[in-house]
């Protein structure tokens, strides 16, 4: 069967400049280029390898939230329990390494408790699919930090720093310059983006992210998806507690307070929004780096964390707000009124 | 003339960012410059007096202090105390504030004082170990690290400038209750749910001293956490007064708890039935220290923050000039004689494995001296 | 002159960003006539009812109520001269009551506070006047969409409207439903509203209107009585060119039977359920609203469960949970709902094409942008789609064109069966030719087809046997030949007839 | 058929089966420990959630029209220290002009954050992480690190919040305030046409602008609204607790959304009202003062509320179920 008219479509998307300068990730980079220009400026310890390389291991444990929160995002949910859920794993991990169990047993726990916990806040998420993720999700980070609470009480639990090889996931350095968890990150951020923008899966997560319901009537397993994408966020929050417990060599219930918006913010910024089927990793992973160099390089000058809390979140509204202004209206208005 | 229009908001975002950014710097140091407090201002003309070319403890390195937490006026108390006494010496001080009382925090604040490379770092630890591995890193590139207030573990510091002794605080703190009690009754401690070991090891210590047969009478109904948050430490009191309606005397051995306890009896009007201690800011409970039925504290305890930072960071430049090694046994005068002996202080073990200096014993805090010092911190 | 039209419009401009919707259109209405609008979709008629309403303000021209000029700033202005618009998509309020929706934007109010007591019964009262088998308490989103549309008009009624718009408010009705509403509108025109009725169907336009005016391409075309203007000369007003064959269903020799459903029963919807398709045939079901077509047809596609019932496929029995698994069996689904179910809006054309099939095209993890687009390339010519690339998005299609799109889509799938619920609902007569040419190629391809239509000449002219349903039942079945349109009327009202006639015996 | 019968109209309405966990609750707790329901301990409940309940009532305006505002904890905290830094640096500031002053820092907030919203149509959830940092970062950055103390503020302001003036002796003016504030939303929200415009914008805002209702403008009044009671609410817990720091109200955002859909409220907007509203933050408020007093321990807590909430929110999605479902059986085909 052809067409009658015999007209052709344009297969090949044209190279445009103009495109590629007005994307948002373009826009992040400038930014990007010009923070470290301004941190150079500021502080001149700051363009050095290894302060660099210690300033992004710094971010970088929260930064394994975002990988999946990334996902979360496109497929226009929310997962709020990520801190609870690391707590959790990195309380449990504490416990069972305390009792007696192999390291890299305790590693594993805390892996599987963060899949637990991630597979739970998913299954409720679609066998209750009239219930928002956002409910869900601050439902289950009460219950999961009162369950870190009740298991640890008041206390701590460490002497982590006793296993090397634990300690050196987040302070070994390859070489003596390139951290182990800056080189684990990378490894998993390019299987991310890859999935995220190359593989069936990332394709199908951006149609359920625009429209669930058209994907649904596409064929795509929705259900499926989403409890995949929450399990896995459950895993990575469970990669985060191994990492923050490395670096800290003990484990609290209130570790990863506020990691979630963290997390989340680092997303939005980078353009994954929180609408749905938006976005790019490239731009989030960007983001990540840009709010932590911002942070290591203002620490540097010992600006007050309270200044760096402002100038975070006039960041993120500012640039949000940008796309959403749409400027090219307002100009083309006030031109049709001169004219 | 979209694409120009973004760059142009760009810029301005930017712009604004830096101005917020670089006038924090200045202001900070206007604020803590313009503030000096009465005790302080006597330690600075003492040490600037003292600062000869001999002097053991001039310094022209940098000295960084992490405190626990921002928007503390304790904690500020402690780094206003710390500096003035490095910038008389002849040091540069930098302050770290972590955005939330938390060891996350306060790892990113030492990473950022290890790469502008300062030469000694005084902490008060937001967790005891979980800071191990960030101090040591610090340690292994030749930062001297002490902590102050709270403790870090005995692997982490070189030395630990204790603001008084738990031994001597749980005496004091027993020995009050006692007092107040009239010598039997119900009593309750509430306490902050922080793991910064200084609230358990004191509470560890009521209970040891409580051992002796002087307060066999004193009935410890229980230890009620309140998280430090002046909500929940108000929810906390008022469990406590419904657990035990007979409860006599309250143990706050912190200061937001001694506050939250102080504020629900006097709203409640138990001030003369039940009583309440602890450890608290003059500045803050001012209003309910008094000796009659109308207050609820007849008298509370606490060290005095700026000499804390003083003292700590005398130590600090005692440990780079080589002065301190922080040995256990080992004895130094530093220039400041209202500190101490006379300047002098004696190195001891801690009960923990490592080293520690104390700052000197508890100072009461009466009906009779509370006006004068709630001016003061 | 100032008496004879309660509604002239001059010289009508309306720019958007890069478009311009509205080209110095005229519009004249009389008082106390019914004015039929028609035109393509996209020809701008939506943009022109907003304008009237004063949702949107003209960037140029004049509107004149009454031989006055007036400027309409917003929607209160619109409604305190006594403008009413029913909108073609329900713009109702799903958590509010039918009461509430009436009385939005002018509710009862006494000394400050709603009176909802009277509210209730103005509304009720209203409701009965339109013979509304609902109750004005009752959720806005309980409610059908013919119900959803009637407390639409309550609302206009309610207003105490002089100049009421419709726009295509039988889209979504049936035969039955529209006759209600024919004369619905007789009975506004007769009490002295002067009514603008919008529609794609011509029999609304003969049943009503006395006058006609024609869009295209957001300009005026011209306005005619409709007793002088044939039906052959209104078609080429609004297209710009002459449609010859509408319905050019070849000749094909049935295959073998592809689909057979047998007693289907999903509780609350529908029962006992049986009908059956083979190759090259075009089964036509229909029925009015209500009759639970497209929750036959969702059950089998795996969106919804069935409670019991068969379902078999070239002869063996299939169990289908999901979409997918439809799919995998090789029965595609056109939805009704195309900007929500079929289609991403957001996508281009491309992405939404390949969507469904995109392990095809690379494999099990990875996918492959140049396969994927020569693919999707062959597959949007086929359906002549007047995109011109395939990374232009959806959303700037016109209907027809979006639904070549949504066929397109599912012809990338390996497929035996074909459903197509209403294939060419709010579609232009040019697109409709079109789809209905395709359609007649897919069957001469070995395609089963299912098509669900309310649209009387579309199923009497295409099917090539009819299956009718009433309220959940299959009542009849006709074949090509014996299928009139009295016939499928009878059965599709079968229980309303059964019942009647129980009334007259008892 | 229009007779409901009790049991319809108990799981029919989302406020009697409120009211019924409310009572199971009561029971419960005062089963267990008497002193629970004496007066005494039931005004100090109100007392001291006083400030849930206010803000509350606003987090239900946002959460109808569809949005979401996290960052009222920092809104208090910033108006709330505001006013504390003007009684302190001018002891003669009266109680209603200190009360004022807040309300007006909070409105400021809250009209940022409705204006971005609405105008800049930034999503409310990003927009108001965002404005939680900044407000946050504002009130430690005012107060330059320092607390202000009981000594610092006047006494009729400490004593405003122990006090009954307002309420005639009897009952204690915060509570009254409370009362006042919920009578009234309940009036507008229900009776007056603008409160249910705020319905139309969430149920439907498209339909709502081509009915002429201004949607820009009720969103930001919505905000602004929520601002303001965010500002109030500052006033009131600096006042209950005679002390301001810059850390206050943190999190409470979380518990008001929790009690807010607890209540009702959908976070998909459109629905909710004020009744439930209020059961559902008394339903928190009592789990938060009422566990401690049956001797629950405080490591426990947190993990009880947790589940309390989400087997709150799956029951009544299994009840509407089940309702959907009979109704369904009901139909005859």
């Amino acid at each position: 069967m052809a067409g009658k008219s015999g007209r052709t479509i344009i297969a090949e998307e044209k190279f445009s400049l103009k495109k590629l300068l007005v994307r948002w990730e373009t826009f992040l980079v400038i930014i990007f280029i010009l923070v470290n220009i301004m941190n150079s400026n500021i502080s001149d310890k700051y363009l050095s390898v290894p302060g660099l390389f210690n300033a992004t291991n710094s971010f970088l444990s929260i930064a394994f939230l975002t990988l999946p929160m990334c996902f979360v995002l496109l497929i226009g949910e929310i997962d709020i329990s990520v801190g609870a859920q690391v707590a959790l794993s990195a309380v449990l991990l504490g416990i069972s390494f305390n009792a007696g169990v192999p390291m890299w047993l305790a590693v594993i726990i805390a892996l599987a408790v963060g899949v637990l916990c991630g597979f739970l806040n998913g299954i409720i998420a679609i066998k209750f699919t009239e219930l928002n993720p956002m409910i869900i999700t601050l439902g289950t980070q009460i219950l999961f930090r009162g369950i870190a609470e009740m298991i640890l009480k008041d206390q701590s639990t460490g002497g982590f720093t006793s296993v090397k090889w634990f300690s050196n996931l987040y302070w070994g350095k390859i070489g003596g310059v390139v951290p182990v968890m800056f080189v684990i990150f990378v490894i998993c951020a390019v299987i991310f983006g890859v999935v995220m923008h190359k593989s069936t899966f990332g394709r199908r997560m951006y149609a359920v992210g625009s429209n669930k319901l058209a994907a649904k009537y596409s064929g795509i397993n929705v259900p499926g998806m989403r409890l995949t994408i929450y399990t896995l966020t459950g895993l990575f929050c469970g990669v985060c507690a191994v990492f923050a417990s490395s670096q800290m060599g003990s484990a609290r219930p209130n570790v990863g307070a506020g990691y979630e918006l963290d997390a989340i913010g680092m997303c939005v910024l980078g353009g994954v929004l929180t609408d749905g089927g938006k976005g790019n990793f490239i731009g989030a992973m960007i983001s990540v780096f840009l709010l932590g160099l911002l942070k290591y390089g203002l620490g540097l000058v010992n600006v007050s964390s309270n200044i760096m809390l402002v100038v975070k979140g006039a960041l993120l509204i500012f640039a949000v707000m940008i796309p959403h202004l749409n400027l090219g209206r307002f100009f083309k208005k006030k031109a049709v009124k001169t004219a | 003339m979209k694409k120009k229009l973004l760059s142009v908001m760009l810029c301005i975002t930017l712009t604004a960012s830096m101005l917020v950014g670089c006038s924090g710097k200045p202001s900070s140091n206007g604020t803590t410059d313009t503030t000096p407090t009465k005790p302080a201002e006597t330690n600075t003309d003492n040490g600037s007096g003292d600062a000869g070319s001999a002097d053991p403890y001039a310094t022209d390195g940098t000295y960084a202090i992490i405190v626990k937490s921002a928007g503390n006026p304790y904690n500020k108390k402690e780094s206003d105390g710390y500096k003035q006494v490095i910038e008389a010496q002849g040091g540069t001080c930098v302050i770290q504030e972590p955005e939330s009382a938390t060891a996350e925090d306060q790892i990113t604040c030492i990473n950022n004082v290890v790469s502008q490379g300062v030469d000694a770092i005084a902490i008060a630890a937001n967790d005891t170990d979980a800071l191990e591995p960030a101090l040591k890193q610090a340690m292994d590139q030749g930062i001297h690290v002490m902590s102050l207030d709270s403790a870090v573990n005995a692997n982490s510091r070189e030395v630990f400038v204790n603001q008084a002794g738990t031994r001597e605080i749980a005496q004091t703190l027993m020995d009050a209750i006692l007092d107040i009690s009239g010598g039997e009754g119900n009593w309750a401690i509430l306490s902050a749910a922080s793991t910064a070991t200084n609230q358990n090891a004191w509470i560890d210590g009521m209970k040891e001293v409580m051992q002796d047969s002087k307060y066999s009478k004193l009935n410890l109904i229980g230890v009620y956490y309140g998280d430090d948050q002046y909500q929940a430490s108000v929810d906390q009191t008022a469990a406590i007064l419904t657990d035990d309606p007979n409860v006599k005397v309250i143990c706050a051995p912190t200061t937001v708890g001694i506050m939250a306890a102080a504020k629900v009896l006097q709203d409640e009007g138990l001030t003369g039935k039940v009583k309440l201690t602890g450890l608290g800011l003059p500045s803050e409970m001012a209003d309910y220290i008094g000796a009659d039925d109308a207050h609820s504290c007849p008298y509370m305890y606490l060290w005095n923050p700026i000499q804390l930072g003083n003292l700590a960071a005398y130590v600090s430049i005692g440990l780079v000039n080589g002065v301190i090694t922080g040995a256990a046994g080992e004895t130094f005068t530093v220039p400041d004689t209202t500190l101490g002996d006379n300047g002098s202080y004696t190195i001891k073990e801690a009960a923990d494995g490592g080293t520690e200096i104390i700052l000197g014993a508890p100072f009461a805090f009466t009906p009779e001296n509370i006006a004068e010092w709630s001016a003061v911190y | 002159m100032a008496e004879e039209f309660i509604l002239e419009l001059k010289g009508i401009t309306k720019i958007f960003p890069g478009v311009k919707a509205l080209d110095d259109v005229h519009f004249q209405l009389k008082k106390g006539e019914i004015h039929a609008l028609m035109g393509e979709n996209g020809a701008g008629k939506s943009t022109f009812i907003k304008v009237i309403t004063g949702v949107h303000r003209p960037d140029g021209g004049e509107i004149f109520i009454n031989g006055t000029k007036v400027e309409l700033k917003g929607p209160k202005d619109g409604q305190s001269h006594g403008i009413a618009a029913i909108y073609q998509h329900v713009t109702a309020y799903p958590h509010l009551s039918v009461t509430e929706n009436i009385f939005m934007g002018h509710e009862k109010v006494k000394r400050g506070f709603i009176d909802w007591k009277e509210m209730h019964q103005d509304a009720q009262a209203l409701l009965a006047q339109l013979n509304a088998d609902f109750k004005s308490t009752d959720e806005m989103g309980s409610l059908s969409v013919a119900q959803q549309q009637m407390v639409e008009i309550a609302k206009a009624l309610s207003s105490n409207a002089k100049i009421i718009i419709m726009d295509e408010p039988t889209a979504s009705l049936t035969k039955n439903e529209s006759e209600n509403l024919y004369r619905i509108t007789e009975k506004l025109r007769d009490e002295g509203a002067s009514i603008i009725f919008i529609s794609h169907r011509f029999e609304d336009m003969y049943r009503l209107a006395s006058r006609v005016t024609v869009f295209r391409d957001s300009k005026y075309i011209g306005t005619y009585d409709v007793d002088k203007i044939s039906n052959h000369d209104l078609i080429t007003a609004m297209v710009g060119r002459e449609i010859t064959d509408m319905f050019p269903k070849p000749e094909i020799k049935f295959g073998e039977e592809v689909l057979r459903v047998e007693n289907l029963c999903r509780e609350g919807y529908f029962k006992n359920v049986s009908f059956n398709v083979r190759a090259g045939e075009i089964l036509g079901l229909t029925g009015l609203v209500g009759a639970r077509r497209t929750e036959v047809i969702q059950t089998i596609y795996g969106v919804e469960k069935p409670n019991s019932g068969k379902i078999f496929l070239e002869g063996k029995e299939v169990r289908i949970r999901k979409p997918q698994d439809a799919i995998k069996h090789g029965i595609g689904l056109l939805t009704e709902d195309r900007s929500n179910l079929g289609l991403i809006q957001s996508w281009g054309i491309g992405r939404n094409i390949t969507l469904t099939e995109i392990e095809e095209y690379g494999n099990k993890f990875f996918t492959n942008d140049k396969a994927e687009r020569a693919a999707a390339k062959e597959l949007a010519e086929s359906v002549d789609t007047k995109a011109v690339s395939l990374f232009d998005k959806v959303s700037t299609l016109s209907g027809g064109n979006q639904q070549k799109i949504a066929v397109a889509k599912i012809l990338a799938s390996d497929l035996k069966v074909l459903i197509m619920d209403e294939p060419t609902k709010g579609i232009d007569v040019g697109a409709k030719a079109e789809i209905y040419d395709i359609m007649g190629q897919l069957a001469q391809r070995g395609y089963a087809i299912i098509m669900i239509s309310s649209e009387m000449p579309e199923i009497l002219g295409l099917s090539d046997r009819i299956v009718v349903m009433c309220e959940g039942k299959v009542t009849g079945e006709l074949s090509r030949e014996e299928a009139t349109q009295e016939l499928i009327l009878e059965f599709a009202m079968a229980k309303s007839l059964k019942e009647a006639e129980k009334e007259r015996g008892a | 058929m229009e007779k409901k019968s009790l049991w319809k109209t108990i799981t029919g309405s989302r406020e009697a089966s409120l009211v019924i966990v409310l009572i199971i609750l009561c029971v419960f707790i005062a089963s267990r420990n008497s002193a629970f329901l004496t007066p005494g301990s039931i005004e100090g409940l109100f007392k001291n959630y006083a400030v849930n309940f206010v803000l509350t009532c606003g987090m239900m305006l946002v959460l109808i029209i569809g949005g979401i505002d996290i960052s009222i904890g920092s809104t208090l905290a910033f108006s709330g220290m505001t006013a504390s830094l003007v009684l302190r640096d001018f002891p003669e500031t009266s109680v209603p002009v200190a009360f004022l002053i807040s309300i007006a820092v909070g409105t400021v907030c809250g009209l940022l954050i409705g204006a971005v919203v609405a105008y800049a149509k930034v999503p409310p959830i990003i927009c108001t992480l965002g404005a939680m940092s900044v407000y946050r970062g504002l009130a430690y950055l005012i107060a330059k690190n320092e607390w202000v103390s009981a000594s610092e503020f006047s006494k009729a302001y400490k004593a405003f919040a122990q006090s009954r003036y307002l309420g005639f002796g009897i009952i204690n003016n915060l509570v009254v305030i409370v009362i006042i504030l919920i009578v009234v939303f309940y009036i507008v929200m229900k009776w007056t046409p603008i409160g249910r415009k705020v319905y139309a914008v969430g149920s439907n805002a498209e339909a709502a602008l081509v009915s002429g209702i201004k949607v820009t403008k009720v969103k930001l009044a919505c905000y602004t609204i929520l601002g303001a009671l965010a500002g109030l609410s500052g006033a009131m817990f600096t006042s209950l607790y005679a002390s301001s720091q810059g850390n206050m109200g943190e999190g409470i955002e979380m518990d008001v959304i929790a009690a807010c859909v607890v209540g009702g409220v959908s976070l998909n907007g459109g629905r909710g009202s004020v009744i439930g509203v209020f059961l559902g933050t008394l339903i928190i408020s009592i789990i938060g003062k009422g566990l401690p007093m049956i001797g629950v321990s405080q490591f426990w807590q947190k993990a009880i509320k947790g589940l309390i909430i989400l087997l709150a929110v799956i029951i009544n999605v299994l009840v509407q179920r089940q309702m959907d479902k009979a109704a369904l059986k009901r139909r005859e085909i």
